[in-house]
């Protein structure tokens, strides 16, 4: 049997994530990696749309709580995040599907392995069952 | 690897009027406060790997400040006006900048000289303060010969009377150094104009088509009171702050000097507070007497920085507000006492007007008596040369800074108006671009006067309080190193990212120039789909979304003078009726979704909806 | 004289609040009926279908067809009245976005059957019984038009011309689009025939609302009296206004209950609610980080709002009818 | 004609909401007819989860004819959710709207559905047989007079909930939007025109039925009787109540057999399954399913106009009382079993609900500001309960302690009446099939008791729409269609 392989999008916001390294590398390291300027202008129609494509997750990476270059643009992503869940969740998508980290890390090396981890859980809930 | 992809300046051509951080409008030469902040943010936190960036950012920080190593030390004006200062203390930017210049002063040093082709006329600049020296750097970038006439015999004016316990002499020194020798500007010291055969007009004959006058205020304020000179003030004991500050800085003054003495300073501005902690550091039990009040929010407040202030009592020096002095008692050729009336307002509607009440004066002991009240240009000289009026004041157009009896000749700095070091450097610029147009024959004030209005402060939901001032504890900085800790890496990323960034991108562009975007973008507001609903204005941290009423209606627009394209209120807009221009996310999550292979359950995507 | 052009106006899953509507022309209908040959309305006269069957291809000018599509019955009307008609009218917000009744596609079929007809407290069945396509009584078939498992919008399933939401679309419009499209001088294929603003532009509180809005947490509406002249949404109360096209009159609003949404989104945007919830969450404003989740928490089935008129069509919810039949 | 000759329609699954299949023996004759809905929905399924107040915005799309009906009910069943008692202003506000709705939905059903059969005639041509040929056997301005009743009943339902195809506004303990004295003025205008319309109709019908023998004969006729219970809400005077009150039920003898608060309703109704139809058939629980039968003993109850009249004591305001007195006496006394008297039944209940707008029209406290009781105390279950139109309606909503749907119920008028119209097709099929001859007049006497009942079957299965475009298969033993039969 084939072993099933998750899809998994990332976004990842630039003044938190890998500002410090190569921008091909880290794409090359990190399969549907999305880097933005700000997690606050990733629109809820981004995220479910992904599902819509065939994703089985997404994860998002935005600044700490506090540090956004924007204001409060990962504190704007977190109030959404919550509440898309939630539609998620009336669609018959796990709520867990949709996952949030706001951390900093200038190299981005934690980005492929966040990555990796998303998607082992990934593997555990199978793919997304229709509706 | 931390590089900036673009070497170029944030960019912005001077319009009539322009927005910026209210740090940047504070700063007389406008210094990219906020570009540099960022940057400093996105350093690597190995300080290996950031040195790199470090020196990039003190490069272009050089280039329009040759001086910044030094306002890294000196000059805090922008903390004034920043908005933080309000929700939780000024970003410190002074010492961000230190943080550059603590390391960009060694390779400063390693600087190759500028590849300058210096083809156009010779000029003159009297005086090598940081008005003379900013006037003959940019001049010399543009291509001309600059000749420095310099008194003394080193360059740097009153930027030697700042304690070294603030400012260490290898970073003035280095500094001043570099910056002639960068440009290759000639210096003549000792060479006091006005004085023997060095005349104005000998400089034009020579050669000097131009000439920039910025020979400073060398000649200290006398004391007076009720509009009369206060007698006593050749008493043994009385001296003036300038004169004392020179000789510590010359190395003239012994340590210990003033153990088992009572220092009495007078005045309230950044100088007294030197001269006394200056005094305090040469063992005197140091009292100021100010004619200002203590209360900050106050008018009549004492003028010197409160951060003086703040060290001069944790230092142990007692500080009298409200007095001013009447008259200074000597006992033979010593000075021994002075007379203090209360002092119950400074200013008034006319300005500068103290007003007393002599049934309250306090009488105060001292050895030593130091005058700080100002100090002012060497009348005799300008007035020699025909620089005044009849009424013996500096015939200037503020704007060009030239003088209007002689119209090559140009006069900036502390000469013209007292104020701080920065200033005096925008006098050089403003001279350097005024000389200029004057060679070039161009008009002198078109285009020139600029109208620069300040940025709100961004809306956020938490602001962080400052970091600690990193001063030595006050038993532990009685001597003339520095006294304040600069930032450590970690440390300055962090307080560079408490900056709010409230100026626009366009005066910026840090992020384009490390390449965290690829280039600005806008927002576009479709008037064909907005309703007015007002979400925009409610979610803009800028102030930047407005609503306005048109025929009743109201409509949301962009002021892009203010938008940072943040994409906030593209996101919460629900009519799509704005969207970010020249922005590439959408694309990308385009590519990167019909790449996750055969959508789930495509329904066809019907026209519905578009129309 | 010309020979009148002809319509039909036929409801496929629906409520028949669309026809109402159409009579809600009033003293109108009557040179409606003057001017066209309705050769169609199951609602307000006779008909028949072999007429229908037997017509040219194109024959019918105009088809207004209303309600979403449930069941093979549906389908196939509209696949019949597609094929005869030039143009087809999407009219009412199930045709147009799958309307209140799309809500069951977030509820399987089995789960409305097990309540229906075995849970529910008044039902008696002892023998289990379950409505089935097919019945054997003694050897007698019954049949039953199989049940969707998807409610499916009508451009889901057939062509469509134009579009005119609403729950219903006021009467206005609909002679509006009536008169439009009988005239001869269409609009773009697609268009949908009512402004294109959202509710905001016309309603009678936008001059009164507060230049910043902040919301602290959600109230419902019975929790509070609402100001009749205030902003719902400036009051925490969930109003869909600014993510609904306009043309419906604000006549809810005009009642004093905030909108919720029967005229689906505004041109350029997919899907209204996803959209919506980007605004509602960008609007909500807490001091402390742990209170985000209870200021959420404090929009009680967020689905129920932002989904309302519109799952069928919605970026998760809208099916691909044909493959999903198929299954 | 033999059934051998007949051919098959081939769109005949076309046919949307609703079919009658009729299966014959080998001797032609009816062995069994059955009356099919063929939607379904699920209301009460996907409105779990839902803040119960949004009931009242969601209900309506049951049914878009009647969708105040639902309304009301739903914001009763609020009410009662939340332990709370309207304001007076907000119940005459409500009862205004409500009174408007009977008004214009009667009419509409008179005029449009049922006049034709007594004007046209019911053996007269299908296609001349509606509201354009009632128009033109009684004049021009009887059309214009019908739009106008509505309309003007529909403009007080647009004032006080929105539009009238979907109410908006109720609220537990109140509704959205007061009424202002202007407005009391048009209300007013429009009562008074109302109560003048129903007598106009009123005479029109006796004109047209009971001084035309021949349709009297057929009212009369035993072919549209059917003896079965009757169930109605009551006042606490025992008279016919629209908006709220208790449910009576009287046994085929018009005996009481229960009266009981909405409340109890799930111990006395009953909802029979069949697997061959998505309609539930209602019957009186305590009794039990005993199949479609009628006559004594029978648990099958009816619903609607005539249901209401042979329930209650009288009407509750004096004309329409005068008129039911009439219609009794004629009818020879209580219970009435005539289905098609549910038409004179209904222009009473009309004019009852036009009376009662003129009183609230004048009471001072219509006008009043106190439209809401915030007085709120959730329960977590509320039943809710009006004699809409077509009948008894009930809706029955259970929440979580945040007042979100976890269980819903409804029982609908029509589905009230869905076994006595099984009953009535079967009884029709029987008579008028025989020996494989289809008698030309199944169609109509068919489609006459159906248009009696008025069934609304999107109501009934919370399903589809509107009123019934009726099909009839006839098929032989071996369940071959051999006829179809359609309103064409």
């Amino acid at each position: 049997m084939e072993t099933y392989k998750p899809k998994l999008v990332c976004f990842s916001c630039n003044f938190g994530w890998g500002y410090l390294s190569d921008a091909e590398t880290l794409c090359a390291a990190t399969l549907n990696w999305i880097p933005v300027v700000c997690s606050g202008k990733i629109d809820t129609h981004h995220i479910l749309k992904a599902f819509r494509a065939g994703a089985d997750g997404v994860l998002i990476l935005g600044c700490p709580e506090g540090h956004c270059h924007f204001q409060d643009g990962n504190y704007q992503t977190r109030k959404k995040v919550y509440l898309i869940r939630k539609v998620l969740d009336a669609f018959g998508i796990e709520p867990e599907r949709l996952a949030i980290d706001l951390a900093i890390d200038p190299e981005g090396k934690k980005i492929p392995q966040l990555v990796g981890q998303m998607r082992n859980n990934l593997a555990r809930l199978g793919p997304v069952k229709q509706v | 690897m931390w590089k900036t992809v673009s070497a170029g300046g944030s960019g912005v051509e001077p319009a009539v009027k322009q927005f910026l951080p209210p740090c940047q409008v504070r700063c007389p030469i406008n210094e990219d406060i906020q570009r540099t902040n960022v940057l400093i943010s996105l350093l690597p936190e190995d300080p290996e790997l950031a040195t790199d960036g470090i020196v990039q950012i003190g490069d272009y920080l050089y280039e329009k400040n040759p001086f910044f190593p030094v306002c890294g030390y000196v000059c805090g004006l922008c903390e004034l006006e920043c908005n933080y200062q309000a929700k939780g203390g000024a970003i410190r930017r002074r010492l961000l900048k230190r943080f550059i210049a603590d390391t960009y002063i060694y390779q400063m040093e390693k600087r190759d000289e500028y590849p300058l082709i210096k083809n156009r006329e010779n000029v003159a600049v009297v005086g090598g303060g940081p008005a003379g020296l900013m006037c003959a750097y940019d001049l010399s970038k543009r291509g001309y010969r600059v000749t420095i006439f310099e008194a003394a015999d080193r360059l740097g004016g009153a930027l030697w009377l700042i304690p070294r316990y603030r400012l260490p002499e290898k970073v003035l020194a280095s500094t001043l150094d570099n910056l002639v020798r960068l440009v290759g500007v000639d210096v003549k010291f000792n060479t006091r104009i006005g004085e023997g055969k060095w005349t104005l007009e000998k400089l034009r004959n020579d050669g000097y088509q131009a000439v920039f006058l910025a020979q400073g205020t060398p000649a200290p304020r006398t004391l007076s009171f009720g509009g009369k000179l206060v007698e006593g003030q050749d008493l043994s004991g009385v001296m003036y702050g300038q004169t004392f500050l020179y000789e510590v800085s010359h190395g003239n003054i012994k340590p210990n000097y003033f153990r088992g003495k009572k220092v009495l300073v007078i005045g309230g501005g950044n100088v007294a507070f030197d001269v006394a902690r200056t005094a305090r550091r040469l063992a005197a039990e140091t009292t100021m007497v100010c004619l200002e009040c203590e209360d900050r929010s106050s008018r009549d407040r004492v003028p010197a920085d409160w951060e003086e202030v703040r060290g001069a009592w944790e230092e142990g020096i007692r500080i009298i507000y409200s007095r001013g002095v009447s008259r200074i008692i000597g006992t033979g050729e010593r000075m021994q006492k002075v007379e203090c009336p209360r002092c119950l307002s400074v200013f008034d509607a006319k300005g500068f007007n103290p007003k007393f009440d002599m049934a309250d004066t306090l009488t105060l002991e001292g050895d030593v008596l130091i005058i700080t009240v100002g100090q002012g240009p060497d009348i005799l000289v300008l007035q020699t040369d025909g620089l005044l009026n009849e009424r013996g004041q500096l015939v200037v157009d503020p704007l060009t800074l030239q003088n209007q009896n002689k119209e090559w000749i140009f006069i900036g700095g502390d000469v013209r108006r007292i104020g701080f070091m920065v200033d005096a450097m925008k006098d050089g610029l403003t001279a350097a671009d005024s000389i200029e147009r004057y060679l070039r024959e161009l008009s002198l004030r078109e285009g020139r006067s600029r109208l620069l209005e300040s940025q709100d402060i961004p809306r956020r939901r938490h602001y962080e309080s400052e970091p600690e001032i990193l001063w030595i504890p006050p038993e532990k900085r009685m001597h003339f190193r520095l006294f304040e800790r600069g930032f450590t890496l970690p440390e300055a990323i962090d307080e560079a990212k408490r900056c709010l960034t409230c100026g626009p991108c366009i005066s910026c562009k840090a992020c384009v120039s490390v390449g965290i975007q690829k280039n600005l973008s806008g927002v576009e507001v479709n008037p064909e789909r907005c309703c007015g609903c007002g979400i925009c204005v409610s979610v803009c941290y800028y102030g930047a979304a407005q609503s306005k009423d048109v025929e009743n209606k109201r409509v949301s627009v962009t002021d892009s003078f203010k938008c940072k394209s943040c994409g906030m209120c593209v996101v919460a807009c629900p009519s799509n009726a704005r969207r970010l221009v020249g922005d590439t996310m959408d694309q990308r999550i385009e590519a990167v979704y019909s790449s996750l292979g055969p959508a789930r359950t495509m329904a066809k995507e019907t026209a519905h909806g578009n129309l | 004289m010309a020979e009148k052009p002809k319509v039909a106006i036929y409801g496929l899953g629906a409520c028949a609040g669309c026809d109402e509507a159409v009579i809600d022309l009033n003293e109108a209908i009557l040179q409606v009926a003057d001017a066209v040959d309705i050769v169609l309305w199951p609602l307000a006269m006779d008909f028949k279908y072999s007429r229908i069957q037997a017509m040219q291809e194109g024959e019918i000018t105009l088809s207004i067809l209303t309600g979403s599509v449930r069941n093979s019955d549906h389908q196939e009307m509209a696949e019949l009245l597609r094929k005869k008609s030039q143009l087809v009218l999407a009219m009412g917000a199930c045709a147009c976005f799958g309307g209140t009744p799309g809500l069951a596609n977030f509820r399987g079929r089995d789960d409305i059957f097990n309540w229906v007809y075995r849970d529910a407290p008044t039902v008696v069945n002892p023998n289990g019984s379950f409505p089935q396509p097919e019945t054997d009584l003694n050897g007698r078939k019954l049949t039953l038009p199989s049940f969707f498992e998807h409610v499916f919008t009508l451009d889901q399933v057939i062509d469509v011309d134009y579009y005119l939401p609403g729950c219903p679309p006021p009467p206005e419009l609909i002679g509006n689009a009536i008169n439009v499209l009988l005239a001869g001088d269409l609009p773009p294929k697609g268009s949908t025939l009512a402004p294109r603003k959202a509710i905001c532009d016309t309603c009678p509180r936008n001059q009164r609302k507060p230049n910043r809005m902040e919301i602290k947490s959600f109230r419902r509406i019975h929790e509070v009296e609402a100001d009749p002249d205030a902003c719902f949404l400036a009051a925490g109360i969930i109003c869909m206004g600014p993510a609904t096209r306009t043309g419906c009159g604000e006549t809810c609003i005009r009642i004093n209950v905030p909108c919720r949404g029967c005229f689906g989104p505004v041109p350029g945007v997919v899907g209204s609610g996803p959209k919506f919830l980007s605004t509602l969450a960008s609007l909500l404003v807490v001091e402390r980080d742990d209170e985000i989740k209870e200021a959420i928490d404090s929009i009680d089935d967020p689905v129920g709002y932002l989904y309302r008129f519109a799952q069928p069509s919605s970026i998760l919810g809208r099916r691909n009818a044909k493959k999903s039949m198929e299954e | 004609m033999t059934a051998k000759t007949l051919t098959i329609d081939p769109i005949t699954r076309l046919e949307g909401h609703g079919k009658i299949e009729i299966f014959l023996n080998d001797q032609g004759d009816v062995e069994d007819a059955f009356w099919q809905v063929s939607e379904l929905r699920g209301f009460e399924r996907f409105c779990l989860g839902r803040p119960a107040e949004e009931m009242t915005r969601i209900v309506p799309n049951i049914c878009g004819v009647c969708p105040s009906a639902h309304h009301m009910a739903a914001t009763r069943a609020l009410d009662d959710l939340y332990d709370v008692e309207p304001t007076p202003t907000a119940k005459l506000i409500r009862q205004l709207e409500f009174n408007a709705f009977y008004i214009e939905d009667h009419y509409i059903h008179f005029f449009f559905l049922a006049a034709p059969d007594f004007v046209v005639g019911p053996d007269a041509d299908p296609a001349e047989r509606n509201i354009l040929g009632v128009i033109r056997k009684v004049g021009k301005e009887v059309g214009a007079r019908v739009i106008e009743v509505r309309k003007k009943n529909r403009e007080i339902i647009r004032l006080v909930f929105s539009k009238p195809p979907h109410p908006e506004g109720g609220l537990p303990g109140g509704v959205s939007r007061g009424i202002t004295s202007d407005e009391r003025r048009r209300i007013k205008e429009i009562a008074d025109y109302s109560v003048e319309f129903a007598q106009f109709a009123m005479g029109l019908f006796k004109d047209l039925v009971l001084r035309n023998k021949k349709n009297l004969d057929l009212v009369l006729s035993d072919a549209y009787q059917l003896k079965t219970c009757y169930m109605s809400l009551v006042d606490e005077n025992d008279k016919v109540s629209f908006y709220d009150g208790t449910v009576k039920v009287i046994d085929p003898g018009g005996k009481e057999i229960v009266r009981f608060d909405p409340r109890d309703y799930v111990e006395h109704i009953g909802e029979w399954v069949e697997p061959w139809t998505y309609i539930k058939m209602s019957h009186l629980k305590k009794i039990g399913w005993k199949g479609l039968v009628e006559g004594e003993g029978t648990s099958l109850y009816r619903v609607a106009p005539l249901a209401r009249l042979n329930v209650a004591g009288g009407m509750a305001t004096p004309l329409a009382q005068k008129e039911c007195e009439q219609m009794f006496d004629t009818l020879g006394g209580k219970p009435a079993h005539h289905t098609l008297a549910m038409h004179w039944a209904r222009l009473i209940c009309a004019l009852q609900a036009a009376e009662h707008n003129q009183m609230i029209a004048s009471d001072p406290l219509l006008t009043s500001k106190d439209i809401r009781n915030m007085n709120l105390r959730l329960k977590r279950v509320g039943v809710g309960c009006v004699e809409a139109p077509r009948g008894t309606l009930f809706h029955h909503y259970e929440t979580d302690d945040r007042g979100l749907l976890t269980r819903v119920n409804l029982i609908v008028a029509t589905q009230n009446n869905a076994a006595p119209i099984s009953l009535s097709v079967k009884k029709a099929a029987r008579e008028f099939i025989r020996g494989g001859n289809v008698k030309e007049g199944l169609l109509n006497r068919v489609e006459m008791a159906f248009r009696a009942y008025d069934p609304c079957l999107s109501c009934a299965t919370h399903a589809l729409p509107g009123r019934i475009p009726l099909v009839v298969n006839i098929r032989d033993q071996e369940g071959r269609v051999i006829r179809t039969l359609r309103r064409s």
